[in-house]
């Protein structure tokens, strides 16, 4: 059994310390009749090469992005990834060790999450970021308890154009927090008109930008709207990529930030693991009530610069059932891979792969809209847009695939039932190659 | 050497990623283009490179050495499971694409799913749970959706030990519930009578962490799952220590309803220096059908992921909801899929054995020079408390501090909080015995500087890290988040 | 440009720290004209992305041994290699570390390489051996120039039934050295007579074991005979995984061992690099006529056991025109993948390997020799053995290569022109399943 | 902490690796079956992990710091090409598997051929030696080939520096010549007066590193090659240095009959604590039809490799033979071709110019502080010898040592061997500005300290590093090449 160093002998000897015969006598606590004889049923071990050979020829029935013309986004994004970057996250030091509860020998996580923590704020015109949250669903969740804790009022509006699964983890981590959310319903290409409707009793406003459409807004009077009525404007993104290219959040008047950080370092994944950002202003009463980790800046005993995970009297392991959330292990290395490739992009380089992502697109939405019987939906956008084409999307996705072209998310995959069986959310990045355009809109002819 | 952020290196202009160039056509966003910098400095690649291995080298790993955190089980991290996880058909397939392109994956969660509903005895797991704190939420959920369909929301009322970790009731809290602590008793479990009198028309469940946090098994747990059950609430089982039994005892065997798994922990996916983790919660007959969306079926031949209420209320079932974006992690199901093809029935139960073995072998090794907190043996982890440093001068803190010093991460301190200065040392299974000797010698060695009146060797350890003890107070007191240009707030706060 | 941190801001401060204008002024020493003016006549930069799309379609056109059923042999073997052990030697401190010499910080290259050496004699069963050489047929030459300058005779023989590849390397080699080479004829699946047959002024005689046809020999008749005329053996191997089963040569009575570690550790890698093993008697005179590095034992200040590059005065930068070798780099972190591999083998893992590899071609010339017209023409074999077959066996390999079997090397590829052109060499190992073999009998008896 | 061998570990009965079980078949070896054992000790697979990382930590790479090795190009290790390399598609095909199976891997090789003799200017290319050193066979005994189809067999004499790499001399032996050495003059050129004094009938070729060891650009390089050539003799050129000039000066216009590149250290392969390296050789028309075997060509639209000596005469060919098994480093070709692609012809000229701006710039700032060992500029390296520490009790071994505790690797030192206790630095292109900057402060600050009598902080160096300095006399007198059980001779030896 090649990942366990005790041998038989070993073992006999260890017994014999610890004074008793045999090693069931350790588990003599579990009561009898429920400690099993045998192993369970299941296959028995295996070796390397049997477990490679036989996961490699699963993985082989998945069409990997990388092996076709790939426009599929709504959430998570293809862009490429340095190959610096998984080769330092698999150093043994960053890959290998524990939450750095023990600062003196954890000074290369916490000064990565110090510097990550600094690459969101700066990202999204934030004041301050924490470590990290799971993904981005679960950090616009976690937002929306944040604002409830903040404002005391229970009610939150859901733009109708947040990512479906967004508002679907919403719900569910407000659900017994008795917090009333109130969905606004989709605008497919439209702009939210969420600013003319606010109550006084809401505690934040969720809009998302660029929308689930591809849609992107203008942030600010919803921001100044919301700021008359005291409440919050939280600020969703699903493209983080988008930021290089278009004003913050944080410039447009956001309170919080929150959005899914896979475009950068981490990959698609089959959707985990991702990384959820959050920012949010620098107020004392925002950083109390902040979720998650953080890591800050101190002194050790020498009087030199190092970093420790700090205001932890906000988190579960001290603060238990009054903690702001119970999140514990989050998105440690993704932080990592991704604060790796913030720092080689730099502005010059995110820049670049924005207006690359962003001119593919262009491209693209031109050449498909031209094609008979489709019509752009989407007004403004950065990398992703919504056609509504003469046929069901589902239908045409699957046909498109069976040209070997994987080409966007059906709308009614996101909203089913809700009338959008013709909408079809098309993505592009730099990964996006001119024979890629090309295959798809010859493939899209042909299916429609 | 000190290293510095990449804010202080002047290297804003520069970029360590290469593109085609754009056609430079101006962008279409309007007034919505951005047009000052952000800030973000650049690296050029042999920069970037450097610094992170730099930085990589001032932490600890298990790689180095062994890495003794009760309740955290740090063991070896395979690297055939890093291989496989990064092939291309895992790794780089989205989440939306066509489920007729993704049946490899969808088999993958399939399988992984039916090995840990073997392993426990449980007929149902919800694997999108994205860390173990994440599928306590999914379980409670579970409960809490269960008891209003019984219409029976009244009860709320969630019975936690004092021992539990903090992720329990901080979770209860989250979904509606408030907490009702039970004490210990004296050989480290659930005082049943504390219990019995605790149980009522109002309560919802009990959060056992089984093995406990002191590392012992609640000998009486199938009596507290059948009281509960006799008292109509649930039993959630928190399952952060299931290393210590897994393919060796069935938690379904137990009486459990609920109980999450620490994929990642259990099953070997690095630690990452905070994740991520993965947290696939299992469910009894009584609350598999709230089992949040999405879940993966078999259909005939071929499978699929069911998305949505209306398909789900076809299946039969009535999920409580969806927990997050997209299905779980599936970089950790693919590695835990490798660990646990690797280990088989029974090498799982082999691990198991052995990560007891070891904790009993520690507990024998050092019950004479430190002091275990309850008598006997224990199971994956050994539990002592500061007794042993009394008018030394010594804390805890600095007892850990110094085994810094001598090539050390120190075990968990100060939790679980039922005795006092807690020291809970865990192996794990990864350990051979020469390293978990030299490990005893050295605290050993420790134990008795202590008592020779050494304290200056622990009141100021570590002395030989890359940074000496660090101030958490001022850390706290002074908050500096993130790095500001010299000019402004953090010059200040300097 | 990403590999380059100097930024056009830099380089002006710098160049006015230096005193001169432009960096053309840097190359003034060059003659004006042979100084190109503008980029030499290639292919401008290309980004990262790009780059990886050019060598991943390159590589697509060849077909990989794990994607096919793969019995080639002959001097590279595939065996499973753990996954630990690319991860390991990817390390930036073994990956991107200079030789040793200076070894305070070189701890860990080289109490490795001293690892390796140790292993290395006792997978031979010598005395001692190097820190590796360039490959195996490599090896085998400086082996017979180490022969000679022991012996001080002039002449060689070499079996027959050495890798011709060996034999032209080595022939390569001595060429300019005025040793006279006596190349014995081959044959296959015969038992090699050339301890009948050696002269009195004969430096040494080389024989590989399994030969080139997979056939197994005892050399101890042989290594009698060669010491009788004061000659050496030196024996070869190209199948390192045999000495997990088979007598070590030093037990056999060979002088000098060389052979091709490349079935540890290393992989096929189109032929390069692998890694050449040298190991020998203990004698001082041997030790002093090595070639290549040694690391050897030594203390520090302190007094405390550390390893350093030793016996340098053997070496080309301290020894110059009278070094015993001009080799300089060797295969530095191959050796480190070996020696990984095999520390996690032991002799336990190593003899299971061998075993199987022993069985797997046991089966498989069992099934193909039963195929009409097929003969099985070695006698005792370890994981390779030939086969004559009833048609032109390069015909044979090419007609299978097209039903997707890999099915091993013709004889007439190593011996052009002898007349060997009905046999095939085939080789199996602990990678080919049940499947590969039934895959390979089958399309045996449909091409033949 | 000190890490046990791997012998030393009481681990014989173990394996890290796990195989289906053999089917216990008796073997067909009969009496050359292996009854005892090797006593090669195997590791649990977490064991091994921890034995060499931990021991990796004990060295220095060009990830954690500088490495101002002269003449060993230690620049950054693009991590695209380690990635590229790894292919399947490459790393796992084999020399002999059908032609028809690996024309892409031919392809690869004949693009990269393209490069190289585009890059010199000259019409051909042998990519199969292994190494450096190997190339320099390679050249030498092209030429050795050439004299002997033109009669002139009784040319053995080669010129050489006395600035010479070792393996110079080491090889021109090894082709059966014998070594003249040349004298430097004052400014660290070939002495011309000397050059032309050695001119003769039996002269087979002159062998100069251009730019030569002193980090100078050999400035009479055509006049050199011109005359040699008149004389009846070869020029090789030592490729050793082609950083300093790839892309901006091409060895086919000045002359030269063979050069051989370090392709890993000029194109990036990681120089891996030793090798893997590459040494193709670039051949001028005279010498080029006696490229060794085997070699690829392309042949209509497929790609073949040309194996043995009748086809290649069929080519028109005369190979001096065949310098190894199979047919060149593949690894490293992948590697240099994908560093080549990323730079480009604009990529690489900007590479050399920047490695020769950053020595540059460190002669400019050392050298007033430091005694550089010749007036001017230099190209890729700069020169310094020991005057500056004249009476200071200081040598440059010391120098060089103390440079370890300030966390930097040494030059290279005591070489070349034409000034007196060398110091040769390297920055290569690699280091930013503020690296450059960083390690000049320290040599100022050393230099400083030298001077001011600091002495033992020297010649105690290094005594941060993980050995203190080593004795490599006695290594020398009482080898102790492997490990022994200790009741053996090591003990003996010990």
């Amino acid at each position: 059994m090649r990942y366990l160093p005790l041998t038989d002998a070993d073992r006999a000897e260890m017994l014999d310390t610890i004074g008793v015969d045999f090693v069931d006598a350790l588990f003599e606590d579990v009561p009898k009749k429920v400690r099993l004889d045998g192993p369970v049923d299941l296959p028995l071990h295996k070796s390397e090469m049997e477990v490679e050979r036989l996961l490699t020829k699963m993985s082989r029935k998945n069409i990997a992005a990388s092996e076709a013309p790939f426009f599929v986004g709504a959430g998570a994004y293809k862009h490429h990834i340095p190959a610096s970057v998984d080769h330092l996250i698999q150093r043994s030091e960053y890959l290998t060790s524990y939450t750095p509860y023990q600062p003196e020998i954890s000074q290369g996580t916490l000064q990565t999450l110090f510097e990550f923590q600094t690459q969101v704020a700066l990202l999204t015109g934030m004041e301050v970021a924490n470590a990290s949250m799971y993904d981005g669903s679960t950090a616009c969740g976690e937002a929306v308890l944040m604002a409830y804790r903040i404002t005391k009022r229970s009610k939150a509006i859901l733009s109708g154009n947040l990512h479906p699964h967004y508002a679907a983890a919403t719900h569910t981590l407000a659900k017994y927090m008795d917090i009333e959310i109130r969905d606004d319903a989709a605008k497919p290409g439209g702009l939210d008109d969420i600013a003319a409707d606010i109550p006084d009793d809401v505690a934040c406003v969720v809009v998302q930008n660029p929308d689930v459409f591809g849609q992107v807004h203008d942030l600010e009077p919803i921001a100044k709207a919301a700021h008359e009525k005291g409440a919050l404007l939280i600020a969703v993104f699903t493209e983080a990529v988008s930021l290089g290219l278009m004003k913050t959040p944080g410039a447009m008047g956001a309170d919080i930030v929150v959005g899914e950080g896979q475009s950068i370092g981490v990959g698609l994944q089959f959707g985990g693991p991702h990384v959820g950002l959050f920012a949010c202003r620098g107020d004392r009463n925002f950083i109390r009530n902040l979720p998650g980790r953080l890591a800050g800046e101190t002194v050790d005993a020498d009087g030199r610069r190092g970093f420790v995970l700090t205001l932890s009297t906000r988190e579960q392991h001290i603060r238990r059932d009054k903690a702001t959330s119970n999140i514990c292990t989050n998105s440690g290395l993704m932080t990592l891979a991704w604060t790796i490739h913030m720092s080689l992009l730099g502005d010059t380089g995110l820049r670049t792969m924005a207006q690359l992502s962003h001119e593919k697109a262009c491209d693209l939405a031109d050449r498909l809209s031209a094609l008979s019987g489709v019509e752009l939906v989407t007004g403004g956008f950065f990398n992703e847009f919504t056609l509504r084409l003469p046929k069901n999307a589902a239908d045409v996705v699957e046909a498109l695939a069976d040209k070997g072209v994987l080409g966007g998310v059906p709308a009614s995959r996101l909203y089913p039932g809700k009338g959008y069986d013709d909408l079809l959310i098309v993505a592009a990045t730099e990964t996006n190659s001119e024979s890629d355009l090309d295959a798809f809109e010859a493939a899209l002819k042909e299916v429609l | 050497q000190a290293e510095p952020l990449i804010f202080e290196r002047q290297t804003y202009d520069k970029t360590g990623v290469d593109f085609e160039a754009p056609k430079g056509k101006p962008s279409r966003l309007g007034a919505l283009e951005r047009s000052d910098d952000l800030g973000l400095p650049g690296l050029s690649e042999p920069e970037a490179m450097r610094h992170y291995v730099r930085l990589s080298r001032k932490n600890y790993a298990i790689d180095i050495g062994l890495y003794p955190l009760g309740s955290c089980t740090m063991k070896h991290n395979p690297r055939l499971n890093e291989k496989l996880a990064r092939l291309p058909g895992f790794s780089d397939i989205h989440p939306l694409q066509p489920q007729s392109t993704v049946q490899g994956a969808f088999e993958l969660i399939g399988d992984l799913a039916h090995w840990l509903m073997t392993l426990t005895n449980m007929p149902t797991v919800a694997m999108s749970p994205k860390a173990g704190a994440h599928g306590e939420l999914c379980g409670m959920m579970a409960i809490r959706a269960a008891l209003d369909a019984r219409g029976e929301s009244h009860r709320r009322r969630v019975l936690v030990p004092e021992s539990a970790h903090g992720t329990n009731p901080a979770t209860a809290v989250q979904c509606g519930f408030h907490v009702d602590e039970i004490p210990a008793n004296a050989i480290g479990r659930v005082d049943m009578e504390a219990f019995k009198a605790k149980l009522g028309d109002d309560v919802a469940a009990i959060m056992l962490t089984n093995p406990n946090t002191c590392g012992l098994f609640e000998s009486d747990i199938r009596e507290i799952a059948d009281l509960m059950h006799e008292a109509g609430g649930y039993f959630y089982c928190d399952g952060a220590n299931f290393n210590a039994i897994s393919g060796r005892v069935r938690p379904g065997d137990l009486g459990v309803d609920a109980m999450h798994f620490n994929l990642h922990k259990t099953y070997s996916t690095p630690h990452g220096g905070g994740g991520p983790g993965s947290g696939p919660t299992v469910l009894s007959e009584a609350l598999a059908k709230f089992a949040p969306l999405p879940f993966v079926i078999k259909d005939g031949d071929s499978w699929r992921m069911v998305e949505d209420e209306a398909d789900a209320k076809a299946q039969g079932a009535d999920p409580f909801g969806r927990m997050v974006a997209f299905h779980g992690q599936m970089g950790m199901f693919t590695r835990a899929m490798s660990y646990m093809l690797s280990h088989g029935a029974d090498g799982l139960k082999m691990a198991s054995e052995d990560a007891v073995l070891n904790a009993n072998y520690v507990l024998a090794r050092l019950k004479n020079v430190m002091t275990p907190s309850f008598d006997g043996l224990c199971m994956h982890e050994a539990l002592f408390d500061d007794r042993f440093l009394k008018d030394t001068g010594v804390t805890t803190l600095d007892f850990a501090k110094a085994m810094i010093d001598e090539g050390y991460h120190p075990m968990t301190m100060y939790f679980p909080l039922v005795v006092h200065g807690a020291m809970l040392i865990e192996p794990t299974e990864s350990e051979s015995k020469a390293s978990v000797d030299r490990f005893c010698d050295t605290l050993e060695a420790l134990a008795g500087a202590a008592k020779a009146g050494e304290t200056e060797r622990f009141t100021a350890a570590p002395r030989f890290a890359p940074a000496k003890r660090l101030d958490e107070t001022r850390a706290a007191r002074q908050p500096v988040l993130r790095w500001t240009p010299p000019s402004t707030d953090a010059q200040a706060a300097e």
